[in-house]
């Protein structure tokens, strides 16, 4: 009972995905779910640790880069490749997190921007005998067919990184739950109080650096195997704020919030861009506006009024209990 | 129309769903020293907040002589002279000891700090100092050395011994006696010896309602407001 | 209005971002031919007269973004694309292309490397040619027109940059002249006086730079401010009318460039060629109501091309449409002059480029006359020979 | 040498702790034995907190060394010092805003019980936890039981203090540190507090930092008395409170008398 | 290695560059500073600066007026934007500062675009005399706008230090109750630090518009550029600002001198270096929190 409690919010959510798989068109359902992938670990980043990070695209090339190395110069299974992108997400997370973490949250956030532009010089001009430039890595044509599902197509493409952020949410949701997420909003809350109750709070960050970063790693992983194409524009300084952005947008902290933000954001984007020329004047009031009529976010601001409609309905069918939430102490 | 200094009728206040006050009245004439006691959480600071303009009370009103308060911003009301000391010892710990003066200074128009130092010698050899790294009694003087600058007609003190040694407290105790010829004062307390010595009148709130209202000499001892906590 | 039958083709460009106002341009450009097909009744098809709709998107001048318009116009079921300005996009979307075809028209320049045998998508045409042979064109007019031997050159630090570079080393090369110094400056740099200050000591007798946009303004402006422009020649590789606009006629005057097209031809010794320019200015003065840029003939030229594939092939179908565009020697004619589809599907237009001069304060007599016209090179050579791509 | 059989808990050293110019703890040495029930007073800004930062780990002291159950702690981080079995409290409270008032006593509960690695902390749940019996008695004594499922951010300052100290109470550590607990709370809580803190008498090492020490008086065994960052008495409490320096430094009491016993 | 003539006019023009930078970043400085938000949109006023100054010089023909403009219609807009949109996000965290003004950034690019359009817009050189430096011909306007960055940088020394508004911001960024607790009306003290900022950014846009190209984007390309020279410079330090605007100056000079693209990077990767060695950039508070 209390099991099937605990998926249920992620079926229902990612039942809601697959509805819009079938009304809208594949190349958006595959960018939001790859975004909300990317997405996720900022908002951990964000709103369990307090860390604020305008370096999430390092990551993310790292995971990409990892993975077009791989399907460039070793191999050609795609599957493989995001194996290989995840690791080199832990590696280089696991490298830089001991120097990151010591940081403050605003000067953390800045040193991930300098590490994302480091590496989007090393990728664009130091490297460039290896990763072609800014003409970027094109593994389109390199990747193999694999047997049952062949990622290299994009419908199928979607089932697998429908199935794989299926995994990354429930991860997060247990993260929630387990002890490791109390220590980190703990870690959040009052570092100094942690520490005394004899946890490391240097250690906690670290993880939660790390697996934060992994999961941006991966995200970076699918784009490299889904755009075919991976190039140093990915960890651009001018895109920077994209996932915090999005991580706002959807609700700080909230497990549904880079869902929803991700598909507002593209959606948003893209639509508004079909339509009308001057998107950016429309998107940029539009999040001036979400962010002043909802300090949450937009799941932020929805999910309590969701949560206290279906209270309303269980109400209803159940026999009155006295209302005990008002009671002063 | 009262011409109280303080006169709160039917007070209601929540914190969002959670209501903390019910129908709590209070009166304080000019010059006069109110206690206000009771448990944790009975509610104490709820009062305060929504007197200075911090809290916005759900029903009653709050007046002081004559002019309405409830909806009046907080630096509205202190600029009225009614000055608020919170319970939190949060100083601007970025600023120095003097700064922190500086500001209660520019707020109120009262450049003289001899009374502050007067009261709080122990201010003179920190002036230099971040407030942040002050002690936790040290800080408490310097809350109440901000708030008293520019003579305020009411303060609102919330726990003011909480951390103090006591031999100052002691000492505060003459402090507030000294300033209530010139104000009135409310002040919320755990300490009862302290606030029986110097209070005309002292209320007791239980979960956000008023228990008891002690006006009489008699019965402003430690003894008799012992059961309210 | 007319009921009949109706086709997509995408147009993709940057309209967001450093280089919005020329994609701008080009996205004019391409409308222009969306519309004189469809004014003379639309394509001539078997089924009959064919409307088209131009679907414009925003490429943003990223890749993932590009990539993923790109397939959104595809699920739109355009039947053809064209676009572009950033030219790793146009590279990108080439792969895409050669995996699942699409007549495809990228109208800026596309990496020399996307040429080579077995890269180039067979159902991309390219009538922007690639970066090697703006340099090369910069290079040998510089050296050759203006008889510079002492050559300062200043890249992009890119691969547009390099393939620039190695275009006007190549051109240095065969004409014999010096390069004196060289250096690269990034994408968004906006203060080049310490460069400025390298390329003095250098003492060339030509400081050519290869910047673009923003970055190209600032260098030129500050050019003149230190005044560079008394001591050298200055040749900006290449420019187009809207990047010219960004410059105080002062800081404009004397500064040679490689333009693709300028509307103004009327003192070209190609009388023909000219009367050809100024049909279509007049068209594109009617719509818009100033004069084409450079990348406006350009995107112009590709949909005519695509079109013309279309109605040739009778048929959308890619590979119908490639062979259709080079049957007949891959010869046609454009805005700019005759020109012929190559082997590698670069177009080798007669006048491939001109030679332009900046006017000066008091020589502009109008808001757009920005230019004077003082050479052009075209043909095949000016395009990197087929053997060293691979053919 | 002392004679006192039992261990030492704390031994401190000469320890100095100085802020740019201010000796806020001044040679200090101070001597901690198993079991006892030891208060610190001074006045305001007399060096008392610092001196319990420097015990716990918080910065090191500039001179002198630290011992905790005869191992040199000077330079040993706060985490590795509690796992020895140290635990504080902050004069200003520090509990953990964003969690619920049980989840707080969990993390507490965790770690003083379980000594978790950092990868046992994600394969266990809070919620796994938070009916642990520990726990629920702990939230009955201290009278936590109805603000169980609160946010801590909305608690009175009372209600966190009391939490903050049931925090560190369930840990059950060997030595228990508590600047100033009574700050703060009502009458009727303080003397809860002080009837949980008997019972531990005897199984704990206690050491407190407390102004009001009317209340403390009759339950510490032994005072130490600070005055600018320096120990000016240390004894039992009754000797400690008639001595001179102590008058009058501390209760500012100069009169006649004292100034002839200190001259005595 | 480097001829030294050369060297010393890399010293020279990073000088100006330094004071381009500290124009440039001051503005978001104060705010990120002071008031402890992320104002993005620093960089709009910085536009709406340099266009001020290209429609205004235009009309009467002095680029100085021009300026002059800009910084008043600059100043209007932040003073718009902050009654509208700041005021209700002071009290909250410091990251939907950045998104919101993110939000005004490019909706204001977008109406840039609509006023100016997208075709960039020359504004010509007031000063074109040249002076003779140690060797190196140094154009007179950067000196100028050097004489500006020092006078500019006085000016907020002053405000801060000589002022009690200063002070009373910085209490405020703590805790706004209790300045307010004690009668200050914080949230005017923000308005007008915030429309200072604006207009400061505004007059470096107008000021940097005859050494560049007047575009839409231009606000957004310096962005990240301008994010790390606060930032080498320490959260809440004007001096830091002032100082890591010099010092990025030189860095980005004498880095060309050496290799060009290394200009750009370089500052970053200093940053990074600076922060590992000391986490709070070179003259930020230890203490400030939020
Ligand atoms: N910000 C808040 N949000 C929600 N509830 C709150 C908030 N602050 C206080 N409360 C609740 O309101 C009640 C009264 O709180 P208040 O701070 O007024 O108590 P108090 O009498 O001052 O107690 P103490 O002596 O502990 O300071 C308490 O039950 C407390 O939990
Ligand atoms: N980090 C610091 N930097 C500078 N001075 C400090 C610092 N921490 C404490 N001080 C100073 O050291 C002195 C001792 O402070 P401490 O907090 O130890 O006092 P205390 O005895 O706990 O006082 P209280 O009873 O008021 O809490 C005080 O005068 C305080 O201002
Ligand atoms: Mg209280
Ligand atoms: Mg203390």
């Amino acid at each position: 009972m209390s099991v099937l409690r605990w998926w249920s919010g992620l079926l229902v959510a990612f039942g809601l995905l697959v509805l819009l798989r079938i009304f809208l068109p594949l190349p958006f359902n595959n960018e939001i779910i790859i975004f909300s992938i990317y997405v996720i670990g900022c908002n951990y980043l964000l709103g369990r640790v307090g860390f604020i990070s305008f370096g999430q695209p390092a990551y993310l090339a790292v995971g990409a880069y990892g993975t077009a190395f791989y399907l460039y110069y070793f191999g050609g299974n795609p599957y493989v490749g995001i194996l290989v992108g995840i690791v080199s997400g832990i590696v280089v997370s696991a490298l830089v997190g001991p120097l990151f973490v010591r940081l403050r949250s605003d000067y953390f956030a800045l040193v991930n921007l300098a590490l994302a532009v480091i590496i989007f010089f090393l990728m664009q001009k130091v490297l460039a005998s290896v990763t072609f430039g800014d003409n970027g890595l094109e593994l389109l044509t390199k990747m193999d067919v694999t047997p049952i599902l062949d990622i290299s197509r994009p419908d199928q493409f979607w089932v697998f990184a429908f199935v794989s952020a299926f995994g990354v949410w429930a991860l997060y949701k247990y993260l929630d739950d387990s002890v490791f997420g109390a220590c980190c909003l703990a870690a959040k809350a009052n570092e100094d109080k942690l520490r005394f109750l004899g946890y490391s709070n240097y250690g906690i960050r670290l993880m939660a650096f790390v697996v934060a970063n992994t999961t941006t790693a991966f995200a970076g992983a699918l784009y490299a195997v889904h755009q075919g194409l991976v190039s140093p524009e990915m960890s651009s300084p001018a895109r920077a704020a994209d996932p915090v952005v999005v991580t706002i947008l959807g609700g700080v902290g909230t497990l549904y919030g880079p869902l929803v933000g991700s598909i507002a954001f593209v959606g948003m984007k893209d639509l508004i861009s079909k339509v009308f020329g001057h998107w950016e004047l429309i998107v940029g009031f539009l999040l001036v506006f979400v962010m002043l009529a909802g300090e949450r976010g937009i799941w932020g601001s929805l999910e309590p009024l969701l949560r206290r409609w279906i209270l309303r309905q269980r109400e209803t069918d159940k026999p009155v209990v006295a209302d005990a939430g008002v009671k002063a102490r | 129309m009262s011409n109280q200094i303080l006169e709160v009728k039917g007070l209601n206040a929540a914190y969002g769903e959670s209501k903390v006050l019910f129908d709590v009245s209070i009166a304080v004439r000019d010059k006069q020293v109110v206690g206000c006691v009771g448990r944790n959480g009975a509610g104490k600071s709820t009062l305060l907040k929504s007197i200075a303009g911090f809290l916005r009370p759900t029903a009653g009103n709050v007046t002081s002589e004559g002019v309405d308060l409830v909806g009046r911003t907080a630096y509205a009301i202190a600029g009225m002279g009614i000055k608020y000391v919170p319970q939190d010892k949060k100083v601007f710990s970025d600023l120095t000891v003097r700064e922190n003066l500086e500001l209660g200074s520019y707020a109120s128009g009262d450049y003289n700090w001899d009374p502050v130092l007067a009261f709080f010698p122990k201010l003179k050899v920190l002036l230099d100092r971040k407030a942040g790294y002050l002690s936790g009694g040290e800080r408490q003087m310097l809350m109440i050395g901000r708030a008293i600058l520019g003579k305020p007609k009411l303060l609102l003190v919330d726990e003011p011994t909480e951390g103090l040694a006591p031999s100052i407290v002691t000492h505060l105790k003459d402090v507030f006696r000294e300033l209530s010829k010139s104000a009135a004062l409310v002040i919320v307390e755990q300490n009862l010896p302290m606030i029986c010595g110097i209070a005309n009148k002292i209320y007791a709130l239980n979960e956000g309602r008023l228990v008891a209202e002690l006006t009489d000499p008699e019965q402003i001892r430690p003894e008799v407001c012992e059961p309210y906590l | 209005q007319s009921a009949g039958p109706k086709i997509k083709v995408g147009i993709l460009l940057p309209l967001t971002g450093p280089f919005a106002a020329v994609a701008e341009t080009q996205k004019q450009g391409a409308l222009l031919a969306v519309d004189v097909i469809n004014k003379r009744g639309g394509l001539n098809m078997p089924e009959g007269k064919v409307q088209i709709e131009g679907v414009v998107d925003d490429d943003e001048s990223k890749l993932d973004v590009g990539v993923r318009r790109y397939r959104y116009l595809v699920d739109q079921g355009v039947k053809g694309v064209g676009g572009q300005t950033w030219a790793p996009l146009a590279y990108a979307i080439n792969a895409l292309v050669s995996r699942d075809p699409k007549p495809y028209f990228p109208v800026c320049v596309q990496a020399k490397e996307a040429f080579q045998k077995g890269k180039i998508a067979p159902s991309t045409f390219a009538a922007a040619y690639s970066p090697w042979t703006v340099g090369y064109m910069a290079g040998t007019q510089a050296v050759k027109t203006l008889g510079k031997k002492k050559i300062f050159f200043l890249a992009r630090s890119d691969s547009w940059g390099w393939d620039i570079r190695d275009g006007v080393y190549a051109a240095a090369k065969e004409n014999g002249a010096e390069i004196v110094g060289y250096d690269e400056a990034s994408l968004g740099t906006s203060d080049f006086t310490t460069i400025l200050q390298k390329v003095r000591a250098a003492k060339p007798d030509v400081f050519i730079a290869a910047q673009f946009a923003a970055d190209s303004v600032a260098l030129l402006k500050q050019v003149h401010q230190m005044g560079l422009n008394k001591e050298m020649t200055i040749f900006n590789a290449f420019i187009t009318n809207v990047v010219a606009k960004g410059l105080p006629p002062e800081a404009l005057q004397g500064v040679y460039a490689m333009h693709y097209f300028y509307y103004d031809l009327a003192g070209f010794p190609d009388q023909e060629v000219a009367k050809q320019a100024a049909e279509f200015t007049k068209l594109f003065r009617d719509k818009y109501g100033y004069p084409p840029d450079a990348y406006a003939a350009i995107a112009y030229i590709a949909y005519m091309e695509m079109f013309r594939g279309f109605e040739q092939a009778k048929s959308y179908d890619a590979p119908k449409v490639t062979a259709a565009l080079m049957a007949n020697g891959g010869k046609f004619d454009s805005v700019k002059g005759p020109a012929s589809w190559r082997e590698d599907h670069q177009a080798a237009f007669k006048y491939g480029a001109f030679l332009v001069k900046g006017k000066g304060p008091g020589e502009q007599k109008s808001e757009w006359d920005l230019f004077t016209v003082q050479g052009s090179m075209g043909g095949d050579a000016i395009l990197p020979p087929l053997k060293s791509l691979g053919y | 040498m002392s004679t006192d059989p039992r261990a030492e808990i704390i031994r401190a050293e000469g320890v100095t702790k100085r802020f740019k110019g201010l000796v806020a703890v001044d040679n200090v040495s101070f001597v901690l034995r198993e079991f006892d029930v030891a208060g610190i007073i001074g006045s305001n800004g007399a060096g008392k907190t610092t001196f319990f930062n420097l015990v716990t780990g918080y910065y090191p002291p500039d001179e002198g060394r630290i011992y905790f159950k005869g191992q040199d702690v000077t330079r040993m981080p706060p985490e590795q010092r509690v796992d020895l079995g140290m635990m504080r409290t902050f004069q200003l409270t520090a509990t953990f805003d964003s969690l619920t008032v049980v989840d707080n006593l969990v993390l507490s509960y965790f770690r003083a019980y379980e000594k978790p690695s950092l990868l046992a902390l994600f394969f266990n749940t809070c919620k796994s936890r938070r009916n642990n019996p520990k726990i629920v008695e702990i939230l009955e004594t201290f009278n936590l039981a109805d603000l169980r499922d609160r946010v801590v951010k909305n608690l009175s300052l009372g209600e966190k203090r009391r939490l903050e100290i049931a925090m560190s109470i369930l840990a059950d550590p060997s030595l228990l540190l508590l600047d100033e607990p009574l700050a703060g709370l009502a009458e009727s809580e303080i003397k809860m507090l002080l009837d949980v803190l008997k019972a531990r008498v005897g199984r704990q090492t206690i050491l407190i930092v407390e102004h009001k020490l009317s209340h403390v008086q009759d339950f510490l065994q032994r005072l130490t008395v600070m005055h600018e960052g320096r120990v000016i008495a240390e004894g039992p409490c009754e000797e400690c409170l008639r001595h001179p320096e102590v008058r009058r430094s501390y209760w500012q009491i100069a009169t006649e008398a004292g100034e002839g016993e200190a001259v005595a | 290695m480097i001829d030294p003539q050369l060297l010393l006019s890399g010293v020279i023009f990073g000088l100006s560059m330094g004071s381009v930078f500290f124009l440039m970043t001051v503005g978001l400085s104060l705010c990120f500073g002071l008031m402890r938000i992320i104002s993005l949109d620093q960089l709009l006023y910085y536009s709406v600066g340099a266009y001020l100054t290209y429609s205004v010089s235009l009309a009467v023909g002095n680029v100085w007026i021009g300026a002059l403009a800009g910084v008043a219609v600059a100043g209007a807009t932040a003073l718009f934007v902050e009654r509208f949109v700041f005021l209700r996000i002071y009290a909250r965290d410091i990251t939907f500062s950045m998104i919101t003004s993110f939000g005004i950034l490019i909706g204001g690019i977008g109406v840039i675009k609509v006023i100016w359009g997208l075709v960039p817009r020359p504004v010509p050189v007031p000063i074109e005399a040249q002076w003779n430096i140690l060797g190196t011909d140094v154009p007179v306007y950067r000196l100028a706008v050097v004489v500006l960055a020092l006078l500019v940088y006085a000016g907020i020394w002053l405000f801060l230090n000589k002022t009690i508004i200063g002070k009373a911001i910085r209490a405020g960024i703590e805790d706004v109750e209790h300045v307010e607790g004690l009668g200050i009306n914080v949230y005017r003290l923000f308005t007008l630090t915030f429309v200072i900022a604006g207009a400061l950014s505004g007059l470096a846009g107008g000021l940097h518009a005859p050494l560049i190209m007047v575009f839409p984007d231009m606000g957004l390309e310096v962005l990240a550029f301008a994010f790390m020279v606060v930032i080498i410079g320490g959260l809440g330090s004007i001096k830091g600002t002032f100082i890591s605007a010099f010092l990025v100056g030189q860095v980005v000079s004498i880095g060309s001198l050496i290799y060009a693209p290394l200009a750009q990077m370089a500052p970053f990767a200093i940053m990074l270096l600076i922060l590992l060695i000391k986490p709070t950039g070179l003259y930020g508070s230890a203490m400030l929190k939020r």
